[in-house]
């Protein structure tokens, strides 16, 4: 990682000196070295603050998002994405939050980080690496403005492997109680502290649909009932969007299961739309367009 | 003691649709003890509660010297004020107050009085109106300078033609440039403009402003102009506020709480205060 | 007494009266209902409308408010195919009634409670027989407890 | 009172007991991967291997929604049917030192003039058992806001761990009370069982406390460029103050139709942007530094100078759960200059 780390200080302090961008969001450490957290670097002086690890687990996109007015008030960014980050970043661009111009990625191959920061002790090794990175296409970033690092040679698995995959398995063979008791018991933990969409950059609403009140759609109080809707509605709001890079589950400060919901939607949106989120910018999220055929057996 | 946060009963004895968004209530306790026992200072407020709805906080519009029933003015905006926007005579609402602290008139006697409003903001400084005019002899001159965007958004229409008629009080009343209709009789201009033209003696005055954050910034420094001493000039601070007694944290201005030491306040305090308002 | 009390007392479930949320569009389904009424179209009342501009309007959120609010069922039907007023509005609808269909499922609700459908603006008779047969379905089905015993635990 | 002992069988027994005698037993227990205070009612699922639960105990005093009263129209207006507070005895075991001294400061805020009965009523009832650290992590600070692991302020009885059991200081007369009610879970300490040793977290010598409340109190230092840029990265969600013991920010909100519903109080966080947002658009805090500020001067400025008591107990939960890693102590370091 040193070479990376030495690249991506060089690239970072050449782009703010000849002024392409004002400000490079990335990843530094905490005081004592143990944590890694989002810095912004505006001094050139200040880019050796910059580290590339596998404790680098946050997305970055978030930081690109309307919500960020005082992040976008210092000018145009460079951003040290890795491949997943990215991927956010296309679903702005193809949105129209971003746009492509407005910000300079500085793509990272990637060889996986881990699950939480908490679970590196010594070495990143696969048991504490998410699901995500398991099945990573993207380990070489894909749309960039320069690349840092060697080129990885990882080739997912066809088939895409990992516990979340399986325990969706498992819940679909489930009863319908089954399933109820079992995401009633994690909703029942939520205490609406909405870590799961602010850390998705996808959520990126200036008024949540939880902050509506006119009518009040989903109730505030951190009741079973506000939160299953509250759950429910903020996995639908990202159907076909999310690009499951698992930072809500990350986030959730009370490990509600979220990359199931996520994953889910996922896979129905892959197999009922043929649609993947975040590697093209220029093609159509599934649910702002249609087919005339599309397939259902449930309208009768 | 009896739970905070629980309100008193209230009828809604009569409405007034003072603009097109904008109504007064005026309310009695349904309690029988309550109407009689109730009292309150002028400047203090209350909230108001449509059920089902929630809670939103209100002045006390109505002056403490008129016994029997209180009075509040709002503007139909959110979801609370919506829900008391389509209540009708006879029918009940919740009331919890008087919560904050109120406006030192007992000093002021024998003193000037010039009040400046802007828009909705008229119903505080109408308590104290009220309050004074009820008591002239014990105060000096009334002067008042209210304005507001449009000839239509201007509140309490009946009472500031009262106020205009009566020789014992000048009434300087003003709209935005471009809010004038053709018969508009008063002036045209920003509060603070038209202020600052009507060269109000400072001297042995109190002023009391109420406005919306940007009028009362300019306000001041037209005062300050005019000669009045920051000691002189009363203000009220509003913010959002769920429990109104210093507990539920947001409406805070650096840490002085709004609804437990305020609203009312001297430009002298207001200047002292962390920026967050 | 409470919504689970009554539902709970209610012991043969040929006493018991579902009741039914519609969400339909105005130009088709609504047309459809419409219809069977003038007709004079007798079908069985459980079922309470509501009606909206196009289905692309009936917002997932509808379904869970209608389930809290204590509904057993909730039937949700537009234009077919090809015939939306608004040319497209039913394509999206679809489209995100396939999502939110499979997302209700994996989160256990049952989804023998929600039905979809395409009424036009002159199948009175098919919006008569569904109905009926939504009645008969939920009927069988008993009450849905599961939102109601949530509402219980939270006020517990 | 004399130091008292109770083995780990007998803190089964005094679980049964309390339990069986209508109160609540509340202790660390693994919830869903973490260690959270929950009721039990049995010492099975009690751990004692953690250095703090993920939740704060303010929970038994001031739960996270409560309902205050249910209303109904009906033909005569409006009838209100207020809910009584519910004041089992609480009995909170395995509170760490640092954040006993929590529900003081909580106190301050819910009885300044106006008594809020919702928390006061529940609080009288609670006891809380502390159990000195015997480890500490990284993101424990406590001995930098001038607390410790000996520190007893706020704990009712507090608990020292040894091999297989507890030694017992009652330090409240509330505590004493608790430990003469329950004195058959009491004995004398046997031979052989000593204290395990406390270990203090690391000091952050940049911190000065003293500095850093006067720079807080300077209205200059309000505007001052280094809230912007240490607290930029902050995501705006609440999971710092729903995890603080003493944050104490609520929203009062109505649930239910025109016809009948209730009130509730619920948790609510100075860091949401709707916070403090006015009918008319305008908000005071409209960017997520001015929040973080305005939770920053809470805990340093507005806790200490107005209600005299701690606002920070550096129990670190706020570092730990964040998920931007935005560490409370850097800004203490940095405000201390």
């Amino acid at each position: 990682m040193g070479k990376m780390e030495k690249e991506l200080r060089e690239k970072a302090k050449e782009l703010l000196e000849s002024g392409e961008v004002a400000v490079v969001i990335g990843y530094g450490f905490n005081r004592r070295k143990t944590r890694v957290t989002p810095v912004f670097i505006t001094d050139p002086a200040e880019t050796d603050k910059l580290v590339f690890n596998a404790l680098c687990v946050n997305n970055l996109s978030i930081y690109l998002t309307r919500k960020y007015k005082d992040v976008q008030r210092i000018g145009r960014p460079a951003i040290v994405a890795k491949g997943c980050d990215i991927k956010n970043i296309v679903v702005l661009i193809t949105e129209g939050q971003v746009k492509r111009e407005d910000v300079y990625i500085i793509g990272m191959t990637c060889e996986g980080v881990a699950y939480k920061q908490e679970l590196l002790k010594e070495k990143l090794v696969p048991e504490i690496m998410p699901v995500k990175c398991h099945n990573c296409d993207v380990r070489n970033p894909h749309v960039t403005d320069t690349v840092i690092g060697e080129k990885s040679d990882f080739t997912p698995p066809e088939e895409p492997t990992g516990m979340v995959f399986d325990k969706i398995k498992q819940i679909e063979s489930m009863t319908a109680t089954e399933r109820w008791d079992f995401w009633n018991e994690h909703f029942t933990r939520c205490i609406k502290c909405y870590a799961c969409r602010q850390l998705c950059s996808l959520c990126y609403c200036e008024q949540c649909i939880t902050e509506k009140n006119m009518p009040q759609w989903i109730e505030t109080s951190a009741h079973p009932r506000g939160n299953l809707a509250w759950n429910l509605i903020r996995a639908m709001h990202l159907a076909g969007r999310c690009t499951f890079c698992g930072e809500c589950e990350r986030g959730c400060p009370v490990n509600i299961p979220l990359n199931l919901v996520n994953q889910k939607l996922v896979l129905t949106v892959k197999n009922a739309f043929d649609f993947e989120s975040g590697y093209d910018e220029n093609v159509h999220p599934p649910m702002i367009v249609f087919k005339e055929d599309d397939k259902e057996s449930f309208i009768k | 003691m009896s739970n905070l946060y629980i309100p008193h009963l209230v009828t809604i004895e009569d409405i007034y649709e003072e603009t097109s968004d904008i109504r007064s209530f005026k309310l009695v306790f349904k309690d029988k003890e309550l109407r009689e026992t109730f009292e309150f200072k002028t400047g203090q407020f209350g909230l108001y509660s449509a059920f089902g709805l929630g809670e939103s906080t209100f002045c006390l519009a109505s002056s403490p010297t008129r016994k029997g029933y209180i009075q509040c003015t709002f503007r139909k905006t959110g979801r609370v004020t919506n829900g008391l926007g389509e209540l009708s005579i006879g029918d009940t609402m919740g009331f919890r107050g008087p919560y904050g602290n109120h406006f030192p008139i007992e000093e002021w006697k024998g003193k000037n009085i010039l009040f400046i409003a802007g828009g909705i903001a008229l119903p505080p400084v109408r308590s104290v109106i009220w309050n004074i005019l009820d008591r002239h002899e014990d105060f000096g001159n009334v002067t008042i300078v209210y304005g507001a965007k449009t000839v239509a958004d201007l509140v309490y229409k009946e009472e500031l033609r009262h106020w205009d008629e009566r020789p014992d009080i000048k009434l300087i009343q003003t709209v935005d440039p471009g809010g004038e209709t053709d018969d508009w009789q008063g002036k045209v201009g920003f509060v603070p403009t038209v202020l600052e033209e009507s060269k109000v003696k400072a001297e042995n005055t109190i002023a009391v402003v109420c406005g919306p954050p940007i009028m009362i910034k300019f306000c001041l420094g037209a005062l300050g102009k005019l000669g009045f001493s920051d000691d002189a000039v009363f203000t009220t601070l509003e913010n959002k506020m769920k429990c109104g007694v210093g507990k539920c944290g947001r409406c805070n201005v650096g840490d002085i709480y709004i609804c437990k030491e305020g609203p009312v306040y001297t430009a002298t305090q207001i200047k002292t205060m962390f920026a967050d308002f | 007494m409470s919504e689970e009390a009554k539902a709970e007392t209610t012991d043969s479930k040929e006493s018991f009266e579902p009741k039914i949320m519609a969400f339909v569009c105005n130009w088709c389904t609504y047309a459809g209902a419409d219809l069977a009424g003038t007709s004079r179209m007798e079908y069985r009342p459980n079922v309470r409308i509501i009606k909206l501009p196009c289905t692309g309007r009936i917002d997932p959120l509808f379904i869970i408010k209608a389930f809290e609010n204590g509904a057993d069922g909730v039937l949700i039907s537009g234009c077919h195919p090809g015939d939306c007023h608004y040319t497209t509005g039913n394509y999206h609808a679809r489209r995100r009634w396939i999502a939110f269909k499979d997302l209700l499922d994996f989160t256990g609700i049952d989804m023998s409670r929600v039905h979809f459908s395409w009424v036009s603006a002159s199948e009175a008779i098919k919006w008569v027989e569904l109905i009926n047969n939504v009645t008969d379905d939920i009927s069988a089905l008993g009450p849905f407890m599961d939102f109601k015993r949530l509402n219980k635990k939270e006020a517990e | 009172m004399t130091d008292r002992y109770i083995s780990k069988e007998s803190l089964g027994t005094l679980i049964t007991t309390v339990n069986k005698s209508g109160g609540r037993f509340v202790a660390p227990v693994l919830d869903a991967r973490q260690v959270v205070y929950k009721e039990v009612a049995s010492i099975e699922p009690v751990v004692d291997d953690y250095i703090l639960p993920r939740n704060s105990y303010k929970e038994v005093a001031f739960p996270q929604t409560e309902v205050i009263y249910k209303y109904e129209l009906n033909r005569a207006g409006v009838t209100i049917d207020p809910v009584e507070i519910e004041a089992r005895e609480t009995i909170v075991f395995g509170a760490r030192p640092c954040e006993a001294a929590s529900l003081a400061s909580l106190n301050s805020v819910f009885t300044w003039d106006f008594i809020d009965e919702t928390y006061t009523k529940r609080e009288e009832r609670v006891v809380v058992l502390s159990v000195g650290c015997i480890n500490a992590d990284d993101e424990c600070f406590c001995t930098t806001v001038n607390l410790s692991p000996k520190s007893t302020t706020g704990s009712d009885v507090a608990l020292y761990e040894t091999d297989n059991g507890y030694i017992a200081t009652p330090i409240t007369d509330k505590g004493k009370a608790f430990v003469k009610t329950y004195s058959a879970s009491f004995a004398d300490t046997p031979k052989g069982e000593k204290r395990k040793e406390l270990i203090d977290p690391e000091k952050i010598e940049g911190v000065d406390l003293t500095k850093l409340g006067e720079t807080l109190a300077k209205t200059e230092n309000y505007d001052n460029p280094k809230w912007a840029e240490l607290t930029r990265k902050c995501c705006g969600c609440g999971a710092c103050t729903y995890s603080c013991p003493t944050c104490h920010c609520f929203d009062i909100t109505d649930e239910g139709t025109a016809f009948e519903g209730e009130r509730r109080k619920n948790w609510d966080a100075c860091q949401f942007d709707h916070f403090t947002l006015h009918a008319s658009g305008h908000n005071p805090r409209d960017t997520q530094y001015k929040r973080y500020r305005n939770r920053f001067m809470c805990k340093f400025h507005i806790y200490p100078t107005k209600f005299n008591s701690t606002g920070c107990v550096g129990c670190g939960r706020c570092i730990r759960v964040c998920p931007v890693r935005l560490d409370i102590t850097e800004l203490m370091e940095a405000m201390s200059k």
